[in-house]
């Protein structure tokens, strides 16, 4: 056996990995880990110290493998981190699997019992006698097991030198609502922590110290946030069926409206979430809402967006405001429920038969979660159309930092609607005519109290009085108004954010949660290849003009995407000048799990390496 | 200033004019007008307020009908059997209106029935009208669900699969007011529909409706002749609005009174069948038995007047939640803050 | 008033217009006027001519206003015309509109009490008295209305020079089950003639010949040919639900299957048609059969496309054979029913969320109706996957001559299926191994007497055994076979029809029912502006290499197609090297009717106009 | 060679292991789990060729079961809710298979009620399990449209929804075979799965099959608990295979016996109440009276073993359809000849 090896389990201190590395928590859904591991990123985050939280868990309720990944990155790097550094191994199922699976160098704390220090030589191990020590915790063995995790919460606290009072407030934090189950958690971190001190060697090269970068932040995943906005945009329908990854956006609405839209007079709410039969019915529902005035949501997975294609159509057509919350999830048809894609987009733009275009936005962020669903609202009022907004499972059900959210700076923007009064004033009423040039018409609400409000919806052709008509014109009329409309929405969409200038002709354009790991995918292609690329972040379907000024200023982009068949590079290229499309190269993931940094430049680094050299310097020169 | 009353005027001070709807392009003679004007008629006489009304239908020639009466009313003619949906999402948004859903058998029996029984169940606010001619009219003619064993196509092809009764379900799955009529039977149909009308939570009324073009020969069930010459009628249905008398005298026993929501009360009065409209297994035991014997039963076979609708269940605010102003919707900044400084 | 209008009211011969003109006929539906245009039509093939005849319908029973159209073309020119050259008009409501909408010079026959001629002094009027006349055909009001429309035959008949052999035995053909109805509709078609012979100048300059151009030809809507095509592809369940115009594709496969395959032994069905509660189930039972291996169909238009979504994704994911008729008309919504289009295309290509893409033939003619039904039993057998075919409401409801259709000359091709013995031979089955490098694997049905042969179906994540897997590995590997299988349909698909070789570098892609006013189109280019423009022929997605090199051996080519979003064009950049994307150019057309001929050469001719005048005399020259 | 009866083999010569599937990833003590195993138990003890076998499901936890039962079966686990519409076209496509569907209440009364009511509708041969649990496990816990009104979730979230009843309703539309079970009971549940593998046509067994990570609690009326305390058996239900004896003896009018189409019988032993199995209107009524005390009545409520199924109305072939060689489904040259000639 070489020094090699040696080196490898016993590193020096200078390469130490300070508020850098990552924790895999290697455990079963349905055994309580996912306390322990709340606890061990409040406490990273407390600490002051960039942390990300992913959870890889099955599609099935309990007693299957589960992983939980930590990540502290003291340069922000909040994206999936494709290596592990450390591993807490708790599921004999896959330890030897998890083991097998890790760079030389990481380190391991498991159970005892499985012995999975013979497996190899070039990992650091450090057993841990679980059974042992939760049994000093309590004589109950229900209560042992709901516990037992916490142990390694107390391993690692001392092995990477997390702060006690961080953990416990952590700890306690956790369980508010019972604080002898505090306690007893309490207990089992510190017989976690005080095995490590007294029987492990730290050998490991990992270890956390105090920072002050999550200061005034705060916590959370981008379902609830997008529950958040709903509840400033002032939503007032929710309609929904369950499903995963999406069931938790509305649950947690619900609960949102319980708590502060109970109207302070008489106790009644001030909405309504209806638990539909299934997602016909639940899009149906917003539809008709918004058809009243309503400011009307439904949240959901792949599967449920096909089942909306027709409503969705008949929502465009007829001109029907309606938010859709799309957590995406793996496809096609059932595919893999717990895990995350991008692989929506291109059938949602054009959702259902015939002619049709939909708005999406793409939050790139848990406050974007949040400020897109409240401009989904105003978008969907605004131009009165269905608007997506299209997240995913890594950011809809994971936990992310984030700046805390703003209070929203405008008032609702409840599109063109007219009143009676207004009605009594304009003297005429067309539902369907375009009289701002903008492809927008006015509506009445249903209920309006004017004898000539009432107008009649139809998913059918019709005239501009909204009467129903069969006639070339009147159809061909009405399609380029839509289409007009629909250029209309690319100056009032969240416009695409120029997140890094560069300082080449290399460019790339992402969306929604690629977002970190590019951000961290950019600064490797800088320190490894010298390359600064431009990074466009796109927030809407319609593109913005800034869309094609950015590929316009760059000779080479890469399109980074979450899906099998570059959907967004396609539908660039059917926006964008046909000259332009040349320039566009696809760099893509689609094995389920968040697309990571390493995947990225790595993928674009092999592209590159195919050009000639020369042209590499020319792209990456600065542009005169 | 004249004070005379205008004989033609209603209750509101509204003319029959005031209710029409457009010019109908249904076929002659279809079932389907002559419900419409019913619909006229019943919402005329009881003073309803036009603007106050939505029509809501799916797709089919009985979906078309709402353009054909209360032009003043706002109408939605949505998808193939996704009425049920709108009219909820509609109806939850503003529940000060009126809702009159119009459906087909084939829009509610065929591809419909999983929001049918749904809406059923919920108890939604609204009066749901099937015109039922037991075939799919628009599509030119073929058998829908409520098509009877046996009952035969122009072409001779025989129907053998059983009819789905539409009442028989509707009472199973929870609506409180569930008739079955006749779109030939015009005093009925509008006794019917008026307390319908009056009726808080779902009223679901079949009514028969011949399809003069595809369903009205020889060897057809749905036929006005086949109709006519088996209706059954469980009971002599008057309706008698609030405030106003009850003019028929009816010797005791001899009729059933249900008060309905706003004090109108519905008189059933006993033709043949001792039947009890407030139990769910007797209705059910007379939908199945009069069934087997190929009767068309009509008349209201259930009501319940007291079951909570889905709106109260919803336990909303008297206002409609669709225009509910900025400051009852959108909570203040504080509550952000509160709740920004729970995540941190 | 000017010479120039007695000029164009009388009509020199020698601008006589023989077998070159169209017949609007404007009627009312559910009127008995279909028998009437049915027997022109007949009329005028069987004296050699090449024919047409159109339907625009409204979508409703009866009583609403219908034209039918039909065009006589010596140069087998069977797209739509534009302006009709001879109008009958026996609808009062429509008639005022319908005569100022006329050319001048056109020719009227009508009703006499609605005194048209008093409309305009531009055209040729032909009052007829229509209720007069049948007065005399029987006593009998219901008998009178129903052969009332036969009239106008009979003047036609005498005013166009239609040979009356041929028009009795078109009346006899259209009658052939009531003798009675035929001797009487014979007796008003006779009427109509003796009163034009006696009272009608004929003044138009419309006549007909006898040619020789039909013979042995027939006659036939697209619907009645794909369900031939059924037929002979040996299909064995059918499960569909009504729709427009869609429904009489099962309806006419129903009355075939009934005719000629019930089992002559013993009377039983070798067949299922099966009429579902809704186009869910109807695709649902589709992929049920399928999966069992039976040769499985299900037919709608695009509200019913929509609502597959979810199961099509399924069909796609689990790889099951099935094949689906879209007869699209116009969306979105419920939008015309009774109007034509091209516009489902882009959804369907990747109908349902997730990375799908699904294979879809597009039939240019009733005779590949035909061929397309029996290779897209084929195509889904052999590449386990739905197939969709994409006609239309012209194509496939109106009627068209076509040369006879041929018997299959290949035996049904059954694609990969693992007998019993199969599997004792090979040992060892992975329903998704990609065995022989095509993506196609193998397959076993249920059913297969083998203790290995069941396997799972599943719309999860699966490995190659058909195991439910959520390995990152596994799902992506699949999804890269079902990549690799969809690269393998581009070979098995029918390419594209290089239609006309061109000789300059102007080229032209159009499908589906485009083709015959395309012809028509390319010879008005040619004619007018000198331009011999290629055209291909798209007959299925994912395109063949041919494409490719078409597009790249013209520099300008227009793709024409029959919906407002380029949708067709769309697909071809998406799937082109991106530097061929520039020299697509769109010519759409997206009213609702057929598309003219003349609306594409106008569209082309207003394209080529904005060119310098240089580059279309290159673009026109042979290339080198 | 040995001639010894193996005691471990069934009729047909195959041992237990021939009828496992696969390992469970449901949890410990779920009720789908016990369903799964009276499957295998009834498969084997009919002697059932596993390989006849196609098991169908939708999605959700009960959906998954078919992967864990009879491995040498093809299963297809489809989307959610649209199970029926796919059994539907594999049994059509071959119907000497045996067609075993299984489904939970979120996949079939909620998403799924239209196509479980036109299946049963068409009484397509195919036994249909529900496993009912009140709630979508699969989904983490949220009421389905089977839960009663007043049970509540674990968060104390009470359902306000009247609950659906699938036999009810199978029987209103038209199934022949419908009973409910409880996962908790052994023995009534194999006799019922053992009859219904018998049975031809459309056999729906509702099953009460307990989650126990979210819907076991005090308050719920799908726990384990609840269930054993409320359910109230309908009959002693047996099975006897067809050319076996009967054994038990009843006394007269004490026992139902209804014989099945394979020559099989069923045989439902009173318990309290005297009820006919072959009543629609007579099991309509005792369900609807039995919802409103609060039970759980557990038996066969309706059996029809003479209404022909839908395969049987589709005059099928024999043969399955899905393998008829080219020679029978392809039409000779001459056909199309002569359909050419009509076109000319
Ligand atoms: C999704 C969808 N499928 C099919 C159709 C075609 N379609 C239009 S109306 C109709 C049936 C109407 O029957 P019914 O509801 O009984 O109405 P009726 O015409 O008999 O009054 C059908 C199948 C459609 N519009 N949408
Ligand atoms: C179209 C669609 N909508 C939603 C879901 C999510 N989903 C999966 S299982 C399920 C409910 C399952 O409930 P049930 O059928 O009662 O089965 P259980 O898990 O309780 O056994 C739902 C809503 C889905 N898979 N597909
Ligand atoms: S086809 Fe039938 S249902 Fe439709 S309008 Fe005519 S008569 Fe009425
Ligand atoms: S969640 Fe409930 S239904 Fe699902 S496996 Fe667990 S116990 Fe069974
Ligand atoms: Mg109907
Ligand atoms: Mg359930």
């Amino acid at each position: 056996m070489a020094t090699s090896e040696l080196e490898a389990v016993q590193p020096s201190l200078a390469s130490e990995l300070v508020n850098d590395f990552s924790i895999q928590v290697a455990t079963v859904n349905g055994s309580g880990s996912q306390s322990s591991n709340m606890v061990l990123l409040r406490s990273i985050f407390q600490m002051g110290i960039p942390v990300s939280g992913k959870n890889l868990f099955p599609s099935n309720i309990a007693g299957l493998p589960t992983w939980y990944t930590i990540r502290a990155s003291r340069k922000h790097y909040i994206g999936r981190k494709q290596d592990a550094n450390f591993l807490v191994a708790v599921n004999p199922e896959t330890a030897r699997e998890d083991v097998a699976a890790l760079q030389p160098g990481a380190a391991v704390v498991y159970d005892q019992p499985l012995q999975l220090e013979t497996l190899r030589s070039d990992l650091i191990f450090y057993p841990v006698p679980f059974d042992k020590l939760v049994a000093g915790i309590s004589a109950d063995a229900k209560l042992r097991k709901l516990v037992r995790t916490m142990i390694y919460v107390g391993v690692l606290a001392h092995l990477l030198r997390l702060d006690l009072a961080e953990v416990e407030s952590a700890v306690r934090r956790q369980f508010h609502r019972k604080p002898k189950a505090a306690d007893l958690n309490w207990a089992a971190v510190q017989a976690g922590l005080e095995y490590a001190r007294q029987h492990l060697v730290k050998r490991d090269r990992c270890r956390l110290e105090r920072m002050r970068e999550t200061a005034g932040q705060i916590i959370i995943d981008g379902n609830s946030a997008a529950a958040l906005g709903c509840l400033f945009a002032g939503v007032t329908v929710a309609a929904w069926y369950p499903i995963t990854p999406s069931s938790s956006l509305c649950e947690s609405l619900l609960d949102l409206l319980r708590k502060h839209r109970l109207d302070p007079a008489t106790g009644k709410a001030t909405f309504a979430v209806i638990q539909a039969e299934d997602e016909l019915a639940a899009i149906g529902m917003v539809i008709g809402a918004g058809w009243m005035g309503a400011r009307a949501m439904t949240s959901t997975s792949g599967p449920g967006i096909s089942l909306m294609a027709e409503f969705a159509g008949l929502g465009y057509y007829a001109e029907i405001p309606a938010v859709i919350f799309d957590i995406q999830r793996v496809g096609p048809s059932t595919g893999l429920p717990t895990r995350t894609a991008q692989g929506d987009l291109g059938s949602i733009a054009q959702l259902s038969h015939g002619d049709t275009r939909h708005v999406m936005l793409f939050p790139g962020s848990v406050a974007e979660c949040y400020e897109h669903a409240i401009a989904a609202f105003d978008l969907a009022e605004q131009l009165q159309t269905p608007v997506f907004v299209l997240s995913d499972l890594d950011l809809g059900m994971n936990n992310w930092m984030s700046q805390p959210f703003a209070y929203p700076s405008q008032p609702m923007r409840r599109g063109k609607v007219l009143s009676a009064d207004d009605l009594q004033r304009v003297g005429e009423f067309a539902r369907y005519r375009d009289v701002d040039g903008d492809g927008i018409p006015w509506r009445t609400l249903p209920g309006t109290d004017h004898p000539d409000a009432a107008y009649f919806t139809r998913g059918s052709g019709h005239n501009e009085r909204a009467q129903y008509s069969e006639r070339p014109g009147d159809y061909a009329g009405n399609m380029d108004r839509l289409r007009r409309k629909f250029d209309t929405a690319r100056a009032l969409v969240p416009p695409a954010v120029r997140e890094r200038p560069g300082a080449g002709r290399v460019g790339l354009i992402a969306f929604g949660s690629s977002h970190y790991p590019v951000l961290e995918a950019l600064d490797q292609l800088r320190d490894e290849l010298g390359i600064d690329a431009g990074y466009l972040r796109l927030r809407a379907f319609p593109f913005g003009r800034e869309v094609a000024g950015f590929i316009e200023s760059h000779e080479l982009v890469f399109v980074v995407e979450q899906n099998r068949d570059a959907q967004m590079l396609d539908l660039l290229r059917a926006d964008l000048a046909p000259e332009l499309a040349p320039r566009l190269q696809s760099v893509r993931c689609y094995d389920g799990l968040p697309i990571a940094a390493r995947a990225i430049s790595r993928e674009i680094e092999a592209h590159l390496a195919l050009l000639a050299p020369g042209i590499i310097g020319r792209l990456t020169a600065t542009p005169a | 200033m004249s004070t005379q009353v205008n004989p033609k005027l209603n209750r509101i001070g509204l003319e029959p004019a005031d209710y029409k709807g457009g010019k109908t392009t249904l076929c002659a003679g279809c079932g389907h007008n002559a419900i419409s004007e019913r619909i006229i008629d019943a919402c005329f006489e009881l003073g309803v307020h036009p603007q106050r009304v939505v029509k809501l239908s799916g797709i089919g020639c009985s979906s078309k009908s709402p353009a054909y009466f209360l032009n003043r009313a706002f109408g939605f003619n949505s998808v193939h059997g996704r009425m049920p949906s709108v009219a909820t999402g509609a109806l939850v948004a503003n529940q000060t209106l009126l809702g009159i859903g119009v459906s087909g058998d084939g829009d509610t029996v065929s591809i419909g029935i999983g929001q049918f029984i749904h809406t059923m169940r919920r108890n939604l606010p609204l009066v749901y009208i099937i015109e039922d001619n037991g075939v799919y009219g628009l599509t030119k003619g073929q058998f829908s669900a409520t098509a009877d064993l046996g009952s035969t196509l122009k072409t001779g092809v025989s129907n053998d699969l059983p009819p789905l009764d539409t009442c028989a379900l509707a009472i199973l799955c929870g609506a409180t007011f569930v008739a079955r009529s006749f779109s030939g039977d015009k005093r009925q149909l509008l006794a019917v529909l008026k307390a319908a009308l009056a009726h808080r939570g779902t009223a679901m009324i079949d009514v028969i409706s011949p399809c003069v073009t595809f369903n009205d020969h020889e060897g057809s069930t749905k036929s006005y002749k086949y109709v006519k010459e088996h209706e059954d009628a469980l009971q002599e249905v008057d309706f008698v609005p609030a405030g106003e008398e009850i003019t028929v005298e009816y010797e005791p026993g001899a009729a059933v009174e249900v008060v309905l929501h706003d004090g109108s009360r519905l008189l059933l009065r006993k033709l043949g069948h001792d039947f009890d409209p407030t139990s769910k297994a007797a209705a059910l035991d007379l939908l199945t038995r009069s069934h087997e014997k190929g009767e068309v039963l009509t008349g209201v076979f259930y009501v319940d007047a007291a079951k909570p609708d889905f709106n109260t269940l919803l336990n909303l605010v008297d206002e409609p939640l669709a225009t509910l102003p900025e400051a009852r919707v959108r909570p203040p900044q504080a509550v952000l803050d509160q709740i920004m400084a729970g995540l941190r």
